[in-house]
């Protein structure tokens, strides 16, 4: 049984990845889990200088998800080198580094400082705000998420995906920009942007007012945009948004992910990855499906 | 092999009774969890059935080694609480602990000042218990714990120490919250205190930080914030924590403080329990 | 206590509608609940000339919510006019019509035919396909949804409530867009497009592979448009999307909905609107809430 | 006061025992339902928990009016029927019903071909037995069935009639298909039939279709389809049904018809009992 997956000419050693922001760099897995087993470990956004995050509450609970308003706290990629490669490197897992930025400046100084790191592949996420275009996230404009991914891509030494936000009108036109931008795969979907009123107090329950949706309840939406890019690049991708079950994961290899990202259900049950991936163990052997990648994008 | 408190595990309630209105006593068979528990860490306790996905923190109220149980004491506020309260005997239900860090046992030796507020007093009788249990005679424990209308856990407390009741309702005890009876009717004791735990809701916390600045007291806060995962992976549960303390520092609120003033920890993993003079409100 | 609401110069008895599609005209539900308490009924979408709707199947189940694939069938404006005006007419109800159509003069010939009918409000479903437009939803793009609602504005002898498709970057441009056009509210939201695959068939659930997503796991996202529609225009909205209880009603209202539509939730149980009114008014009581007109858009 | 299907009910559950492997055998307690059934009707049972919230349309298999119960036999395909076979006795389910238009009692004298397969079988049971009891001797079941492997309620068949079996897997009676044996073993017996009523996976009745037309036979099918509400609310369930029944439009398949051929009918409400010859398949 063929569990291993090439993905932009890296080879993993299945196709169970972390989403970013919910495995932070793995330590608090580190215990309960095997990471050897994990295919790679996506970290949290890292940026260039150390971000606060957004303020408190940050976390709200919806009917059979939640919001999250963490706002990409982290120490920055200078504490990242320094703690989390040697870190991570401790195990046979790949590392993918998830790069924030409030200015397309700010990604590429990332970029050029994990230029010469030990990491395996980079991860654009470009659901943030652009600070210098009123805010407007870059991933919601084909040009924005084009200019970005090009200067990364031009001072990156690995391969770069970019992960694209779903709160857009036509995913597939995204996924084309960041194509010409020289983008090497793809990630989908971030969160969608949600909110929530506490009608008790009268007010929102996340500090920030909105956040970001995830969950098993955000699958749908997630299952139809990867089937959607499928259908017009041949970058590979992979798929995130809901996945709590190795069923799961099949779903989402068969709409087109050469690889998925177990997010939400990381916070829910340290142990999800490996339910996941016994998951997909399981449907291979009942199907004797004999190696994992014949069933990506089986579905017209 | 050793006991892993990441791993979630199916547990079986031994009782589940509503003591005053709308707090419920459950006590859980939890296994192996016992040997390893401090007081002030708490349980994640998860609401079945799959659209409530979000973990319940709930603090250890007591630990039985013997019998292999924990107890929690909790109020029903919300749409969770509400099903877990509707538990039964035999019932199973997924804990996943000990979490966080305990209080600083060390620190409580001499004349210590216990202060809970309502449903923050449940950690504090596991924590009487072990301090009495350790240091014996070396420890002297005055508990002081508030409560709007209904009390709860009081004769327990009683075991460990000196006991006085301040309600908001005045139904028992002084009328009025737990600083006004400190001030009220403790004071001349203050001076001796040598340290303070203490855990309630954030105005009588915010209100008890302005009171050890004055008397100059040491100890510490167990705090609550909303959390995603309760061991430190989602960044969530996050209270801003002074870089230093001095005068300048010490009138910082949440809403005027500058990113210099502060750090940012994890309720979940760097607390619950603080230094009480450290955090933010 | 008052109910009452008023929406576009109507008088409502109280804000508690049926969204479209959910409830038809009413006539399943008329034995089981008193259709004289419902504020509105807003009726399945009416077509020019008759739809047949999509293939089978039609329906799918996801997480804490469905998906539905039921493409719009229904038997057309003539024999609506015939048969559920009449038959509406009986209750001390008020009736919205919801328009759907493929051209902009289909949209255009229903209100022309409703102009004389007896009939209170019109609300136009702009998330269909526009044939003209390679059958990008008009809702989608600002230039089309002001064309379409300004071009059955002229025509329409009621007020015109436009409901805005949620698949969009930035719903408060297209609110914007159907407020110039001449609209007289906003509907928000329709559903979310979404996919499922059965990984035993390895086939798409819906015969039409993607469909629409509703139920309460879409509520976040509609509490938000309805919050970021009300920050840029005065038009009164009536919000939809997962109500399921008297409380999900009212988060709707705080986050600035004057009245809101029962969805998904009539499918789940034939006397869901009589569940939120009666959650509506506890929650008055206890508030002791005298006008619900109060609490509506009181988040900042 | 009158009895209305489409308020939902909230009932026990009286048994619910594996009969089979994967095939359920549940009786419940519903009430005053019992005096609205019609043969060939269905109920929506609910899932509980608020993840699967579309309903389970299951048809009525038995009724018995004096117990108040209703008995439902069905097969576990997917998550919401693997939790409703882990309903215990005494545990509440909801039900809203019945639903949907039953079989025409009215057509049932004379020679009666009833033709069940798989989890089709079950509401024929409940037909055969008022067939009985209203027409008596004046009608005469021949009542063929298909399993794959695993038969059941085959003697309960017995009591109303002829009973004949199929299994794909040659375990019990005929090896093949209902309609293989019929052709084999029942042919002379065809011309004799008055009326037919069948039950089953839809590549049966497709076959059936074609038997009948070829036989002349006259009848109905009781469908299956996604459903959203079960009541006709949401046009969800539809099955498209021949324009005319004649030689051109017999050939039509869902792939080959166009626009005029046919109009959609709802399973739910117009059926789930149609003309045999009318559906398209
Ligand atoms: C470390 C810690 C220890 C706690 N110990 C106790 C205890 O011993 N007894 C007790 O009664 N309560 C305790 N609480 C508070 C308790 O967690 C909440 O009251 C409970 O989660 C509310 O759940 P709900 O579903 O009823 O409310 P809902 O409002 O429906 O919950 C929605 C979400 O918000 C979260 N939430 C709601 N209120 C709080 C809160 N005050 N703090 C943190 N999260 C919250 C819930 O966990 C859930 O994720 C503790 C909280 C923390 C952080
Ligand atoms: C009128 C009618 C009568 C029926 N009577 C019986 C019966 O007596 N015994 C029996 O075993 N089965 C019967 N079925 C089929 C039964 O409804 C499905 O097997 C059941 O809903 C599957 O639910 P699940 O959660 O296990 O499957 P899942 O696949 O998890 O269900 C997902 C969704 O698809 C729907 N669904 C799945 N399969 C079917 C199907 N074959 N038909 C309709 N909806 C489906 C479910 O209701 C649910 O909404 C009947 C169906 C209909 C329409
Ligand atoms: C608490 C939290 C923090 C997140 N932080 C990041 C992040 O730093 N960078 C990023 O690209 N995505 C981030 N995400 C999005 C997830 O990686 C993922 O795309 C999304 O949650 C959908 O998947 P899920 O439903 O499996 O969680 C975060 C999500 C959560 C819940
Ligand atoms: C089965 C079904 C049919 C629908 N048909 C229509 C329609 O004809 N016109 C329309 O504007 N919206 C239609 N909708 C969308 C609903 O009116 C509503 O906007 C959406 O379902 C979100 O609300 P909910 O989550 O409460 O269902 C339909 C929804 C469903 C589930
Ligand atoms: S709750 Fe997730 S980090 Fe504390
Ligand atoms: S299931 Fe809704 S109309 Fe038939």
């Amino acid at each position: 049984m063929n569990l291993g997956v090439e993905f932009c000419g890296v080879q993993f050693k299945n196709p169970v990845f972390t989403a970013s922001g919910t495995f932070n760099s793995g330590r608090e897995f580190a215990d309960v889990i095997d990471l050897n087993q994990i295919g790679a470990v996506i970290v949290k956004g890292v940026s260039n200088k150390p971000w606060k995050g957004n303020v408190t509450p940050r976390i709200a609970e919806t009917y059979g998800g939640m919001l999250n308003a963490v706002g990409l706290q982290n120490p920055g990629i200078d504490v990242f080198i320094r703690e989390d490669i040697p870190f991570l490197r401790q195990y046979d897992t790949k590392i993918i580094v998830n790069i924030v930025g409030r200015t397309v400046d700010e990604y590429v100084e990332v970029a050029l400082k994990l230029a010469n790191a030990d990491v395996d592949m980079l991860e654009l996420n470009i659901s943030c705000p652009n600070i210098k275009e009123g805010g407007v996230a870059f991933g919601v404009d084909p040009n924005m998420a084009e200019l970005v991914t090009r200067e990364v891509k031009k001072v990156a030494k690995q391969p770069l995906i970019v992960k694209l936000s779903p709160n857009v009108t036509d995913i597939t036109k995204i996924a084309k920009a960041v194509e010409r931008g020289g983008a090497d795969g793809i990630s989908l979907i971030n969160t969608l942007i949600g909110m929530k009123i506490d009608i008790h107090k009268r007010k929102t329950v996340l500090g920030r007012k909105t956040g970001g949706l995830s969950g098993p309840i955000i699958k749908p939406v997630a299952i139809r945009m990867v089937y959607q890019v499928r259908q017009v690049t041949k970058l590979p991708i992979i798929g995130v948004g809901g996945i709590m079950t190795g069923e799961d994961a099949i779903e989402f290899m068969m709409a087109g992910a050469s690889a998925i990202s177990v997010g939400t259900a990381n916070l829910l049950n340290p142990r999800a990855t490996m339910k996941v991936l016994d998951g997909i163990e399981n449907y291979m052997k009942t199907y004797n499906l004999l190696d994992i990648n014949k069933i990506v994008g089986i579905i017209e | 092999m050793c006991y892993n408190p990441l791993n979630k595990v199916k547990c079986r309630v031994v009782h589940n009774n509503e003591i005053v209105p709308n707090i419920y006593d459950m006590s859980i068979d939890v296994g192996e969890m016992v040997k390893h528990i401090n007081p002030g860490q708490f349980v994640n306790l998860y609401v079945k059935g799959g659209i409530h996905l979000l973990p319940r923190p709930i603090s250890i109220c007591e630990v039985n080694k013997k019998e292999k149980t924990i107890r929690v004491i909790y109020a029903v506020v919300g749409e969770g609480t509400k099903i877990l309260s509707s538990r039964q005997k035999r019932d199973s239900i997924e804990v996943l602990g000990p979490l966080g860090k305990g209080f600083e046992i060390s620190k409580g030796k001499g004349n210590i000042l216990i202060v809970g507020g309502g449903v923050g007093t449940p950690p504090l009788l596991e924590l009487a218990k072990i301090l009495k249990e350790i240091y014996g005679e070396k420890v002297k424990l005055t508990i002081v714990l508030g409560f709007k209308n209904d009390i709860f856990l009081v004769d327990e407390f009683k075991n460990y120490g000196d006991v006085y009741i301040a309600t908001d309702s005045g139904r028992q005890g002084y009328k009025g919250n737990v600083i006004e009876m400190i001030e009220d009717k403790l004071l001349p004791y203050i001076d001796t205190i040598d340290y303070l735990y203490s855990c309630g809701p954030t105005p009588m916390l915010k209100g008890l930080q302005k009171f050890n600045i004055k008397h100059s007291i040491k100890g510490e806060f167990s705090l609550e914030e909303r959390m995603g995962c309760g061991f430190g992976a989602c960044v969530g549960c996050v209270i801003p924590i002074r870089n230093s303390v001095n005068k300048d520092s010490i009138n910082l609120t949440k809403e005027t403080m500058k990113d210099n003033d502060y750090i940012y920890k994890k309720v979940c993993k760097d607390g619950p329990v603080f230094d009480c003079l450290e955090v933010i409100f």
